[in-house]
């Protein structure tokens, strides 16, 4: 069958691309969009260790993504909402505008 | 044998008494335009010494030999590893001494209110004077070396102000605080000494008789010759340390020469009669504790005979008549030393005893004539005074035939009893007989180029100065012949050679005699006293015709500064660059600290208050509005923390 | 073994739409491969034995949360956003934090030998329901949750409207 | 009596608050007088303490508070024996003459003024009589505050910085101290001065010198020893003359009092340990403060080194462990507090008449106002401590405990340092009194009589105290009575119990 520790690798390194991109790129939709990545690869991760338990723990290995999935939602929904509010108060798309928080 | 006695608080009360009332009536009038009326003050000034002087001839006479009157009057520093006591103590030592201070004080006080008649700090002076007999009297009848601690730094804060007394100019300021530092260093040395000796014998080792009893007590003849040995010398070095401030010798002289910037009475009582002496006297008090370390006696003899060799030498070449005067007694407290080094303790406080009547003399004269020619001081301005001063020169031909050592005046009884008693010291006394004989030469030079400059030849000074001179009033005139005449008989109450003459010498045996005969071990035959007083007055003769011959002949002309030339603007035969030894050194080290080091810690505060400042504001940048750095600094900084926490797991 | 085959091409699949994420021009270039790596990863999970998460993931994520962001990304594909350049300086310095997380992260799972258990059971629907809705005592109390996400869901939705609606009303809405 | 005499200088200070504005003319009358009171009180305090020959008085403790997560509960009682009731005497004295003298200087917010002085001295009193470590601590802190007001709002033109400068040093200086405190708590579960002695006994020596530097670190900024010194220069010549008079008169005492009592007794055994190079820090500091005063050219900057030098001796005097040297302290401590209070109240009068602290501005004082030169002359003769002085006699002890337990060379170099303060006071007493006067035209000014009655109690007392000393000692070391012992040990019994009586 399938060997889960490449499974668990596979998870690692999308996370770490995720991750990437949120940090590198500067524009606000990949940075969103890597976050959503990041999450995809915890939901791989759970499932792939979901696999080494036995009879209904290993179930619980499974409902966690489903709730992942369904925050993930809300997060997305909420995030492209503030995403919509801060183009029209910048005109840009750029992270590197918005430095109100500048001390 | 020691008896009670329960009114010797009473002497050094007087002149306290004294002083309180005189500073009292010196501070109400001080804003009064003329100050107080000088005859009532005056008359209150003479009182008191005359008082105590009065008291002491009643308590002397009532004294047999070698008995003493104690008196403890109140404990004064009562703590854990030492009590001391105000506790006075009147022997035969102390007699003589109090006898000679309070006389010559109240002769001099009289002389001082004709000195100082017109000028404003006239009550003011009288009080000081009082003050300091207060405290020369403490010293000489205190029973405990802190007492008598207490009159040395009193008698040196007395020399400070009277030196300093026309405070007006700077230089006589000056010359205060060159006075008072150079005490103030060599009390340090007697305090390390009191120390020395409260190591060595506990609480016993500061009261006189105490430690008498402790130094001949044969149970410590072991801790004596073992680990005491060390604080024996210790204590002897640092107490003689303490003298030679006090009494001018070799490396701590320079204030004595600077001190005649104070009125001339000051000069005579305190640095030729009485304070210079103190010195001499301590040596004297604790003779039993020097007599134990033999280097230290040897080093007494050496200071003093350089130092009166030395002295005498730059006294040549002085020509203010004061600083004359002033190097003639540190070459006389030479002398004394000297004997005091050699052990004859006895010869060296009939020494001071003598001394102060000629020098006295000789200070007094000196100042009448200075007072005649209304301050004039440069012995080249003067000459051809016997004629308009007769008396004052008469005076001081009397002291100036006392110095040299005339057969028959005082200084020639003291000076061939010292002489001959040098010569018999166990410790090279013949080469140290010979120095000395050579310095009573120069002494007889010196002294009679002084008498010949000032009385002999044509006045050199300006016409009507001459015109003004007078001699003084009666008032002066009366202590001086009184001295006069003390400094010409008083050397028969030793007469060395006269047989039944030493009542002198047998009234200090008690204190002294136990102590001189460690020192001077068996009384071996040397040649008679006869040669000695050959010798002496063939020395002085000598000294008198060369100086004669020389000084009518060849007279300095009254151009340039009184002080001798040479080696940079006043040259001070190198007792002043002596001590700039001291001096620039500490101003230097003054300077860095107070620049360098003050501003290394200002700098060091103000780096930590920029340090703070500096990496705040390195954070502040942190805190720039870009997301993408916040979260990665964010991921970055948890990243960091679990492999830290991880890495120690694995 | 035709499982592996097709495991690996997933796998391959999503990792390379994930880098290409990484380096896309244009955001509609990185949400389409984002959708990519999402449908390899159903495929993936119901390799695993997790059909229906397969199947949740395709039509939630893939079908629901992709579509949105496709949508915003037109809605608000005013010509000057090519302006924001892909990379700059900083962007490097931090490549470097996920590098060093990757790195510890293989380390980590290099250490570890997880072995797959025999009695894991085969994930369909019915097991997962069963396992969801479980209200007896002993059971993993994920009902709860499963209410509460109902609830994040309708704050979520509010909070959107909030936001986008106040503008409109105003002229220059966009 | 002594709850009483620890809350009057706070109802003083209560009462001249409630002072209304209209009356404000009277605040100036009313502080001397609740001030002559407070002084009264020290003096009884100081004479049944006196007459009980020494025996301490104390308080009964009531809890105060406990500290969490330890097992101490701190006590709020007060103790006094004869140091700490001399101490007393000598802060009321000052800060009654203070009040008096600055007076004239300081007329207009005179009511604030007296207010900040009496805190000042309310938390004096709470420092020398507290039993409690932290109540100490307390007072000890509660000391900058109204100190750095009275510098800020009364000073001279640098007065922000120095003020803050003196609570930036203070309070970083006691900080460690709050920390060793709470360790003790929690180690020892005790911060009773008296038993933490015996607590901390058994801890191992580490911690234990930690806690001793932590409190000698606080003190050491207190009295300035040599690399805390930084702020002492600034504050005392910034600070209006009174205040300066209490704070070098009084205020420094706190550190030479804290080591005394709250350092050598607590740790006795590291204070063994470190007993020499802290002595020899203090001998530093004298010839330091000396050489730096004799370079100075504002008078209260002078006076702020003479008391730098005069307490680095006081302190090296502490650490000699040698009973009659700590007695020499105590001494040296009234000697230093009245004759550097004196100074300063007198300097202020030349600074109030020509408005310049600058010596070489005077000159020929002696000739125009004759009384104030012989009170300014009779003062320094007392500070340079010749010998009738108190002065001498602290110094005395304090050379002799040098000598017998570090030997001849290190009390060599006190001894210098005794040389060079004679050097520096008489070089300022050349230049104010004697010389050419420089402001021949302007009119002569004297001292008045109030000022003189301000003063002079003190200059007497250095003299009275100096011929009868046993009055202060019979005060201080009721064992004092026993006879000397032959040749006096190098080092005493366990220094605790010598020095807690």
């Amino acid at each position: 069958m399938i060997d889960i520790l490449t499974v668990q690798i596979i998870a690692a390194l999308l996370f770490c691309i995720g991750v990437a991109v949120a940090l590198v790129r500067r524009n606000i939709f990949f940075v969103l969009m890597g976050v959503e990545l990041a999450l995809n690869a915890t939901n791989l991760s759970f499932i792939g260790f979901s696999r080494t338990f036995s009879g209904s723990a290993s179930m619980v290995g499974q409902i966690v993504p489903l709730f992942s999935i369904a925050v993930a939602a809300a997060e997305a929904c909420v995030g492209l909402a503030m995403v919509i509010l801060i183009f029209r108060a910048r005109e840009s798309l750029d992270s590197e505008s918005f430095t109100s928080l500048k001390e | 044998m020691i008896s009670q006695s329960n009114y010797l608080w009473i002497l050094p009360l007087l002149p306290l008494l004294g002083s309180a009332i005189l500073g009292a009536i010196a501070l109400a009038t001080s804003h009064h335009e003329k100050g107080a009326n000088e005859h009532r003050t005056g008359f209150l000034a003479v009182l008191f010494p005359a008082l105590a002087f009065i008291l002491t001839a009643f308590l002397s006479l009532q004294l047999e030999i070698g008995h003493s009157l104690r008196q403890v009057v109140a404990p004064w520093i009562v703590a854990d590893a030492i009590t001391v006591n105000f506790g006075f103590l009147f022997d035969d030592l102390s007699r003589i001494m109090l006898l000679f201070i309070t006389g010559i004080g109240s002769l001099i006080t009289l002389y001082s209110v004709g000195y100082m008649h017109g000028d404003r700090g006239f009550t003011r002076f009288m009080a000081y004077l009082n003050l300091f007999l207060f405290s020369m009297i403490t010293l000489v009848l205190a029973d405990n070396l802190v007492l008598t601690f207490l009159g040395w730094e009193g008698v040196g804060l007395c020399s400070y102000l009277l030196i300093g007394f026309w405070h007006k100019e700077a230089a006589n300021g000056a010359a205060a605080n060159k006075a008072f530092l150079v005490n103030r260093a060599g009390d340090l040395g007697f305090l390390l000494g009191i120390f020395a000796l409260m190591t060595l014998a506990g609480p016993a080792g500061i009261s006189y008789t105490e430690l008498r009893e402790w130094l001949h007590n044969p149970l410590n003849a072991e801790i004596l010759a073992g680990q005491g040995q060390v604080l024996v010398v210790l204590a002897a070095f640092f107490l003689f340390w303490g003298c030679t401030a006090k009494s001018a010798q070799i490396p701590l002289l320079t204030w004595l020469p600077d001190a005649m910037a104070g009125p001339t009475p000051v000069s005579a009582l305190i640095h030729a009669a009485t304070m210079v002496t103190s010195g001499v006297y301590l040596v004297t008090r604790m003779s039993d504790l020097f007599v134990l370390s033999p280097a230290i006696m040897h080093m007494i003899a050496f200071v003093g005979l350089g130092t009166a060799m030395w002295a005498a030498i730059s006294g040549l070449f002085q020509d203010d008549i004061k600083k004359v005067l002033a190097y003639s007694t540190v070459s006389q407290l030479g002398f004394m030393f000297l004997a005091a080094g050699c052990g004859a303790f006895d010869a060296a406080i009939f020494h001071v005893f003598t001394h102060a009547f000629f020098k006295a003399t000789l200070f007094l004269g000196a100042g009448s004539v200075i007072h005649a020619l209304a301050g004039e001081q440069d012995l080249r301005k003067m000459g051809g005074l016997a004629k308009t001063l007769p008396r004052t020169f008469l005076i001081l031909v009397f002291g100036w035939v006392s110095i040299i050592g005339i057969p028959g005046t005082a200084g020639f009884w003291s000076k061939d009893l010292l002489l001959e008693r040098v010569y018999n010291a166990p410790f090279m006394g013949h080469t140290l007989y010979y120095a000395a004989l050579a310095t009573a030469v120069l002494t007889a030079i010196y002294m009679t180029r002084m008498m010949v400059l000032a009385f002999m030849g044509k006045y050199r000074g300006d016409e009507h100065v001459k015109a003004h001179a007078h001699e003084s009033p009666w008032t002066m005139q009366l202590p001086m012949w009184i001295l006069a005449i003390g400094s010409l008989l008083a050397g028969f109450l030793w007469a060395g050679m006269i047989p039944g003459a030493d009542l002198f010498g047998r009234t200090l045996s008690s204190i002294v005699g136990d102590a001189q005969r460690i020192a001077v071990g068996a009384e071996h035959e040397g040649p008679s006293a006869f040669v000695f007083a050959v010798l002496g007055t063939a020395a002085a003769v000598i000294g008198l015709l060369t100086s004669f011959i020389i000084f009518t002949k060849f007279v300095p002309s009254p151009v340039g500064l009184p002080a001798p030339r040479g080696f940079g603007k006043v040259w001070t035969f190198a007792f002043d660059s002596l001590h700039a030894l001291f001096i620039k050194p500490t101003r230097a080290l003054a300077w860095v600290l107070q620049t360098i080091v003050q501003s290394l810690f200002e700098a060091l505060q103000n780096a930590i208050g920029l340090f703070a400042i500096q990496t705040s504001d390195l954070l502040r940048k942190l805190q720039s509005g870009s997301i993408r750095l916040q979260l990665g600094l964010s991921v970055g900084l948890t990243l960091l923390i679990a492999v830290a926490i991880l890495g120690r797991l694995f | 073994m035709i499982a592996q085959i097709y495991f690996s091409v997933f796998a391959t699949l999503a990792l390379a739409c994930a880098l290409y994420l990484l380096v896309a021009r244009h955001p509609l270039y990185g949400a389409l491969s984002l959708i990519g790596t999402m449908l390899s990863l159903a495929g993936i999970y119901s390799l695993l034995s997790a059909p229906f998460l397969g199947v949740v993931q395709v039509l939630t994520y893939a079908g629901a949360i992709m579509m949105l962001v496709v949508f915003v990304i037109m809605v608000l594909n005013s010509s000057h956003d090519h302006v924001v350049p892909r990379f700059d300086s900083r962007g490097f310095i931090l490549l470097l934090v996920p590098a060093v997380l990757s790195a510890c992260l293989l380390y980590v799972l290099h250490t570890t030998h997880p072995l797959v258990d025999a009695g894991a059971i085969q994930g369909s629907a019915e097991a997962v329901s069963i396992q969801l809705f479980n209200t007896s005592q002993q059971g993993s109390g994920a009902w709860i949750l499963f209410e509460f996400i109902g609830l994040l869901l309708l704050a979520a939705m509010v909070s959107a409207v909030v936001l986008a609606k106040k503008h409109l009303d105003k002229k220059d809405c966009v | 009596m002594l709850h009483l005499l620890l809350a009057s200088p706070f109802i003083a200070a209560l009462i001249i608050a409630l002072v209304p504005a209209k009356f404000s003319r009277i605040a100036f009358p009313l502080s001397l007088l609740l001030g002559s009171i407070i002084t009264i009180l020290s003096f009884i305090v100081v004479s049944n303490g006196a007459s009980s020959n020494g025996a301490p008085m104390a308080t009964e403790p009531f809890a105060w508070f406990h500290i969490p997560g330890t097992a101490a509960t701190v006590q709020y009682a007060l103790f006094s024996d004869g140091l700490s009731a001399w101490m007393n005497v000598l802060a009321s004295v000052l800060t009654l003459s203070a009040l008096w003298v600055s007076f004239s200087s300081v007329r207009e917010r005179f009511a604030m003024f007296a207010i900040s002085v009496f805190l000042m001295q309310g938390a004096l009193f709470g420092c020398f009589l507290a039993s409690d470590a932290v109540l100490f601590f307390l007072f000890f802190e509660a000391l900058v505050p109204p100190a750095a007001l009275l510098i800020a709002s009364f000073g001279g033109p640098g007065r922000k910085r120095a003020a803050i400068l003196f609570a930036a040093f203070t309070l970083i200086g006691s900080a460690p101290m709050a920390v060793a405190l709470w360790a003790i708590a929690t180690w020892t579960g005790t911060t009773d001065g008296t038993q933490i002695a015996h607590a901390v006994a058994s801890l191992p020596f580490v911690k234990v010198s930690l806690l001793f530097f932590a409190f000698a670190l606080a003190f050491a900024v207190k009295t300035p020893l040599l690399p805390f010194h930084g702020w002492q220069a600034e504050t005392y010549s910034e600070a209006p003359t009174g205040v300066t008079a209490i704070l070098s008169g009084a205020m420094a005492k706190v550190g030479v009092f804290g080591f005394l009592r709250w350092t050598i007794p607590l740790f006795p055994q590291v204070a063994l340990h470190y007993a020499l190079p802290i002595a020899l820090l203090g001998v530093a500091t004298m010839i330091y403060g000396s050489l730096v005063a004799l370079r100075q050219h504002d008078i209260k900057r002078l006076l702020a080194f003479s008391s730098l030098a005069h307490l680095g001796l006081a302190v090296a005097g502490c650490f000699t462990l040698y009973q009659s040297a700590i007695d020499g302290v105590v001494l040296m401590l009234i000697a230093h507090g009245f004759s550097a209070g004196a100074m300063f109240l007198l300097a202020s009068l030349p600074e109030r008449w020509s408005k310049t602290c600058n010596i070489s501005s005077f000159g020929g004082m002696a000739g125009r106002s004759p009384i104030f030169a012989v009170l300014f002359l009779v003062t320094c003769i007392a500070a340079v401590a010749v010998p009738p002085t108190l002065g001498f006699v602290g110094e005395f002890l304090i050379l002799q405990g040098i000598w017998q337990t570090m030997g001849p060379e290190i009390a060599l170099l006190a001894g210098l340092g005794a040389i060079l303060s004679a050097a520096y006071t008489l070089r300022l007493v050349q230049a104010m009194l004697f010389g050419k006067a420089s402001n021949e035209h302007e009119a002569a000014k004297e001292i008045s009589i109030g000022e003189m009655f301000a003063i002079v109690p003190l200059i007497v007392a250095l003299f009275v105290l100096g011929v009868a000393p046993s009055a202060v000692l019979r005060t201080i070391d009721p064992a004092v009575g026993k006879n000397p012992t032959a040749v006096a040990t190098a080092y005493p019994e366990k220094p605790s119990d010598a020095t807690l009586r």
